[in-house]
């Protein structure tokens, strides 16, 4: 937390006492941030919550109690500023935490039952199931790559104990076991490990992530791009997008309560939205060829957000654009983010009969002509919190949609870049969602392949072992 | 449709054809006869999509082939019409070569086989399964009273098929699902409920449990109730897919046909209300629906869109400003707002709503859309339009509105539920557009 | 099945290598000083409200500084938003400011 | 046994799981692939399949020798509600007059939405003698 970032440099670097004033809902990540950094600021606390509350009530935290200490909270203020530094407030050395070590590579041998449970009550799972990770499952499953099990993939920065950690080849594979995932699935999964970026991003609203997976791999492994994409019907489709959620938990330390303190939670995190784009029948180029590799490349891309709104038919006298703005009513507009995800009847629909001749062309009409009143569009936090300080800052053009009235309607999408289009569906109606999702990043998977993809291996000897 | 041309045929003895989109006509010629109507009504199959297409695509299609016969479309209906009956249309009585019996035990000879025989036979999410061993089954059926041999419900599969269902069913799939037995009852009344509701849109459903076995058996109510986290929600949650696909027997691609889906579908929404941060005045959910606060209850919820609010409430812009503006993206028939604790306390402490009735009686009268974007939603259209064409308000004189005229979709407050869950750490919430069914009382099951 | 599992099972937390965040040194034991050192009375002292940009912060400090007003006037009191990102201390140029003109600070809040 | 040949063995259609005898049934003894722990030997599980009931069968109406001369309603189901489906029904209309004009065809539209039935206009059909019925068009 800032807060208490802030108070400890002024602290040390600067000699400047400092009052951290928190909401009591936060005393154990204040607690956490004590426990890893070593510095005992004098933090007060207020009733919860702050944010919202009326001025009056706000007057009523500062005359009232602190909820810890049961003592007037302006008091405390005062108090921390001017009361002598004691004995046990003078640190010295201090090691802080780590996740360095080694720990015993082999659990007790033990049945079925009780090993399903020591995995959930370690917190080693998503509260599902898992298969367990034994010697010869993860060995099979090293046969999908040619990379050596004790090879770097990447490394995930780990909040609490602020350490980047690196996880090896055979620590994705251990997680891919535990998913369900069979050999021929783990390049994907290497692919993902190596961007290093978590399926639960550390925050304490409903952050979450999408997977979307493009080129030859997707029919070598039987994805599905096709009817149900999104639904638990396809194992690829299935053991992947949780893959990435069991890293996150296992090696991201993404574990509720302790690193991550998401408010609500959001379901998309079972799964991660996690499909193959359908080239086949999409009248476009492929996601990853738009952002720069070769068609016959495979790849996964990785896309962040929280909301993804479906339509549920438009009407027949609309075009598409226009039934898509009600959709993106309910959205922010953060940093002129979407994704949308159209069937490809509606795909082939808008380049045939509304002459989008690409992805960008149609992302540029969207920009031009969705509206949203000022008001709803600085009435959203994540808007008002990141992007007013570049207003005030007179960056445009937040700087001049701030000035404006609540009802004058702008057009938040101003980077049509930022618009992602993506092709997914099995044609069976003339749906897409649209998503608040932004593009973080892409990730080659033939690097991890067990044979490299152009060798040419006439005899057939070099493809995938029997399934065990 | 297939029973409307049953009824024709059977009461009337005039001979139908029925025409279906070639999205949807396989189910209508195979599983539909087989399983619900047993009456193998004429089909022809009219490519896909053809509403909103132009009158000369339509023509074209007319003048193209029936993408069932493959033959030329009007000579495909004449003959429909006219082609004298085969033996198999003339059946009548029990089916002739009904599937045998499903046999009780299964044996193989490593995990790893069963793990594939099971996902081949669509009986999983394609995620690990727990193996449902006697043993394991045995055990999961001492969370009920009911017999294992007792019936749960004959009407499983879609459009209400026969698929008769044990309580020793539900309990196999409950261990695959990876469930305690004291998780038993809830999965018995989630089956209870069975067929769910399906779409070729991204329809989905959510589970809200209510009362005191929220606490019993550890469900999570706070901090990341929303998942994916704690082992009963997560569990509960995926159970309803598997019974969805297992007992119902929805099975994409030959009776299910949804475009793309909702990832819902992986663990429906599963979650328990947080009452015990439910200010006074605020009322739980089953207790809103007629139940006793003691008696626990789950809700199944069906619908389509879930939106986030993403930050936190904006100082200067009031929640119910920002669920106001996003709820005017939904169908209009029904919302539900999951609410963090933290946006409860600013809705009664600070804003003056001391009921959730009266919170959605103020989003009732503020949330607004044009007449042209509440009829442009097809299910809104199909559902509604009809009854507004035979007179019915308000939908009659919403049809005359211009396309630019506002309308207040939500005109019954009662159609707007509030359900909380969170754990106070950001003042977030979603809302959706989800309508509950009339709840089912777990101790029945227990 | 009651059977153990014949084949022995990885530790999903087996051997994991680390490297500390770049403002750690090198990850091993720091040495700090304690606290800055406190005043002796806050009366007749510069006190900067800085707020890091959390939803209320700025309403809060606003009500912190009408107090310092009313109760103890000979306290200067200076509202600052803290500019960069909310989520980390990136901010140079603030703290200068507070160390030349102001000799303490109130920061909040979170949550 | 080729473990792919088993694979497909075991893949294969419900009948062949459905088709064995009601008690414990042995699937193809296989050996077992040496990385693979037998983890104590058969394991036997409880069947979740759930066996579907067939309707009991319904005869269709006899058809007619042929339309010349007689009536044929076009029914529209009206799927999607805002009239989207009259067009189809027109240009079938269109169809008969100018291929079959000895066939009268006459259009009507079913009260209440797609899920509701309209018994009313059944009854209609019959008593005003048609002959036949196209139902359209289901989305």
């Amino acid at each position: 937390m800032a807060v208490a970032a802030c108070s400890r440099t002024l602290e040390q670097e600067y000699g400047i006492p400092t009052a951290p004033v928190s909401t009591f809902e936060f005393a154990n990540v204040v607690a956490g941030d004590r426990r890893f950094h070593g510095i005992p600021l004098r933090f007060i606390y207020t009733p919860h919550p702050v944010v919202g509350m009326p001025p009056s009530v706000l007057r009523g935290y500062i005359e009232g109690k602190d909820p810890a200490t049961q003592r007037t909270v302006v008091d405390e203020v005062v108090e921390a500023l001017t009361k002598p530094v004691t004995e046990d407030e003078f640190v010295g050395d201090f090691t802080p935490p780590s996740r360095a070590g080694v720990r015993q590579a082999l659990l007790e041998p033990d049945t079925e039952d009780n090993l399903q449970r020591l995995f959930y009550e370690r917190g080693w799972t998503d509260g599902l199931p898992i298969i367990l990770p034994t010697e010869e499952r993860v060995a099979a499953m090293l046969s999908g790559t040619n990379r050596a099990p004790d090879e770097v993939v990447g490394e995930i920065f780990l909040h609490d104990t602020q350490e980047y950690l690196s996880f090896t080849v055979e620590m994705v594979a251990i997680v891919g076991v535990m998913a369900g995932a069979r050999a021929e699935h783990l390049p994907v999964l290497l692919a993902i490990a190596s961007t290093g970026q978590p399926s639960i991003p550390g925050s304490t609203t409903p952050f979450a992530c999408m997977l979307v997976v493009n080129g030859p791999i997707r029919n070598e492994i039987g994805m599905n791009s096709g009817v149900g994409a999104f639904s638990p019907r396809n194992l690829a489709n299935s053991v992947i997008g949780r893959a990435w959620t069991l890293l996150t938990i296992n090696w991201g330390y993404m574990r509720l309560k302790k690193q991550f303190w998401t408010s609500q939670g959001n379901p998309i995190g079972y799964n991660n939205m996690c499909v193959a784009e359908n080239e086949e029948r999409s009248p476009w180029e492929p996601f990853h060829v738009q952002k720069g590799f070769q068609a016959a490349e495979s790849t996964v891309s990785l896309f962040r957000g929280w909301s993804f709104v479906n339509n549920v038919v438009g009407s027949s006298h609309r075009t598409v654009g226009e039934d898509m703005f009600i959709q993106l009513g309910a959205l922010p507009g953060l940093y002129s983010a979407a994704t949308l995800i159209l069937d490809p009847l509606v795909a082939r629909h808008l380049k045939e009969n509304e002459g989008y001749r690409t992805k960008l062309d149609f992302s540029r009409w969207i920009s031009q002509n969705f509206k949203m009143p000022a008001g709803q569009f600085w009435g959203t936090d994540l808007i008002h919190m990141m992007m007013a300080p570049l207003a005030e800052q007179g960056v445009e053009p937040y700087a001049s949609w701030k000035k404006l009235p609540a009802d004058t309607l702008i057009a938040p999408y101003d980077k049509p870049e930022n618009i992602n289009i993506v092709v997914v569906g099995g044609e069976t109606s003339p749906m897409w969602k649209v998503a608040d999702f932004a593009y973080s990043m892409s990730a080659s998977v033939d690097k991890w392949r067990a044979k490299p993809a152009t060798d040419e291996c006439a005899d057939g000897s070099c493809g995938l072992p029997d399934e065990p | 449709m297939s029973r409307e041309a049953g009824e024709i045929e059977q009461t009337y003895h005039i001979p139908t054809v029925a025409a279906a989109g070639s999205n949807v006509v396989s189910f209508g010629i195979g599983p539909n006869v087989a399983y619900n109507t047993g009456m193998p009504i004429r089909y022809v199959g009219v490519p896909f999509p053809f509403s909103g297409q132009p009158r000369s695509v339509l023509k074209g299609y007319i003048e193209g082939k029936d993408t069932v016969s493959g033959r030329p479309m009007m000579q495909a209906i004449v003959d429909a019409l006219t082609a004298p009956l085969t033996t198999d249309e003339r059946l009548s009585g029990p089916a002739p070569d009904a599937p045998a019996a499903e046999p009780r035990i299964l044996v193989a000879s490593s995990e790893d086989d069963l793990q594939r025989l099971f996902r081949e036979k669509g009986w999983t999410d394609y995620n690990p399964v727990i193996l449902p061993t006697q043993e394991r089954v045995a055990a999961m059926l001492r969370g009920t009273h009911h017999k294992p041999d007792e019936i749960v419900k004959s009407a499983a599969g879609t459009f209400g098929s026969r698929r008769p269902f044990t309580v020793e069913k539900v309990a196999t799939l409950a261990v695959m699902a990876g469930a305690k037995p004291e998780y038993l009852p809830i999965i018995l009344a989630l089956a209870s409920r069975v067929p769910y509701q399906d779409s070729t849109t991204s329809i989905a459903q959510m589970i809200v449990v209510n009362g005191p076995i929220r606490t019993k058996i550890g469900m999570n109510s706070g901090l990341g109730a929303l998942g994916p986290d704690n082992e009963a929600n997560s569990v509960i949650g995926r159970a309803m897919t598997l019974i969805h696909k297992v007992i119902q027997g929805y099975q994409e691609g030959i009776t299910g046909f949804a475009s793309l889906s909702n990832p819902l579908r992986y663990d429906n929404l599963c979650i328990a209300e947080n009452e015990e941060s439910l200010p006074d005045g605020w009322l739980p959910l089953h207790v809103q629906m007629g139940y006793k606060p003691t008696d626990s209850v789950v809700t199944i919820f069906t619908g389509w869109n879930f939106i986030n609010s993403t930050g936190w409430v904006e100082q200067h812009y009031a929640p119910q400003f920002l669920m106001r503006d996003y709820m005017s993206s939904l169908s209009g028939m029904s919302a539900t707002l999951l609410m963090d604790p933290s946006v409860v306390d600013l809705l009664h402490g600070v804003q003056g709503f001391q009921t959730k009735a009266m919170l959605g009686d103020w989003l009732s009268q503020n949330v607004e859309k044009t007449a042209e974007s509440y009829w442009g939603n097809s299910i809104v259209s199909s559902m509604l339009a009809p009854l507004g064409r035979q007179g019915l308000e308000p939908y009659a004189s919403w049809l005359k509105l211009p396309d630019k005229a506002m309308i207040k979709p939500f005109a019954n407050a009662r159609n707007i539920r509030t359900v909380v869950v969170g754990g106070k750490t950001a003042s977030v919430w979603f809302a959706t557009d989800f309508m509950p069914d009339r709840g089912t009382l777990i101790d029945a099951w227990s | 099945m009651a059977t153990l599992l014949r084949s022995a099972v990885l530790n999903p937390e087996g051997y994991r290598t680390v490297r500390p965040a770049g403002d750690g040194g090198n990850g091993k034991s720091h040495s700090f000083s304690s606290l800055a050192p406190r005043l002796d009375s806050i009366e007749g002292k510069t006190v900067y409200l800085i707020d890091t940009g959390f939803g209320g912060s700025g309403k809060f400090l606003d009500q912190l500084q009408a107090w310092f007003a009313e109760r103890m006037p000979s306290v200067k009191t200076v509202r600052r938003r803290k500019t960069g990102n909310i989520f980390r201390d990136d901010t140079k140029d603030l703290w200068v400011e507070v160390k030349e003109r102001g000799q303490a600070a109130i920061l909040g809040v979170v949550g | 046994m080729d473990r792919r040949k088993m694979l497909a063995l075991l893949g294969a259609s419900p009948a062949l799981v459905a088709g064995m005898p009601t008690h414990a049934e042995t699937l193809p003894e296989v050996a077992p692939h040496p990385a693979t722990p037998v983890l104590g030997g058969p394991i036997t599980v409880l069947n979740p399949a759930v066996t579907p009931k067939l309707a009991e069968r319904v005869p269709l109406a006899p058809r007619l020798n042929s339309l010349d001369g007689k009536t044929i309603y076009l029914v529209d189901t009206d799927w999607g509600g805002m009239g989207q489906n009259d067009g189809i029904l027109q240009e079938m209309q269109a169809w008969f007059a100018q291929h079959m004009p000895g066939v009268k065809t006459i259009i009507k539209i079913k009260k209440g939405n797609f899920v509701t039935d309209d018994p009313g206009l059944w009854k209609e059909i019959a008593e005003s003698k048609g002959n036949g019925v196209v139902l359209g068009v289901a989305g």
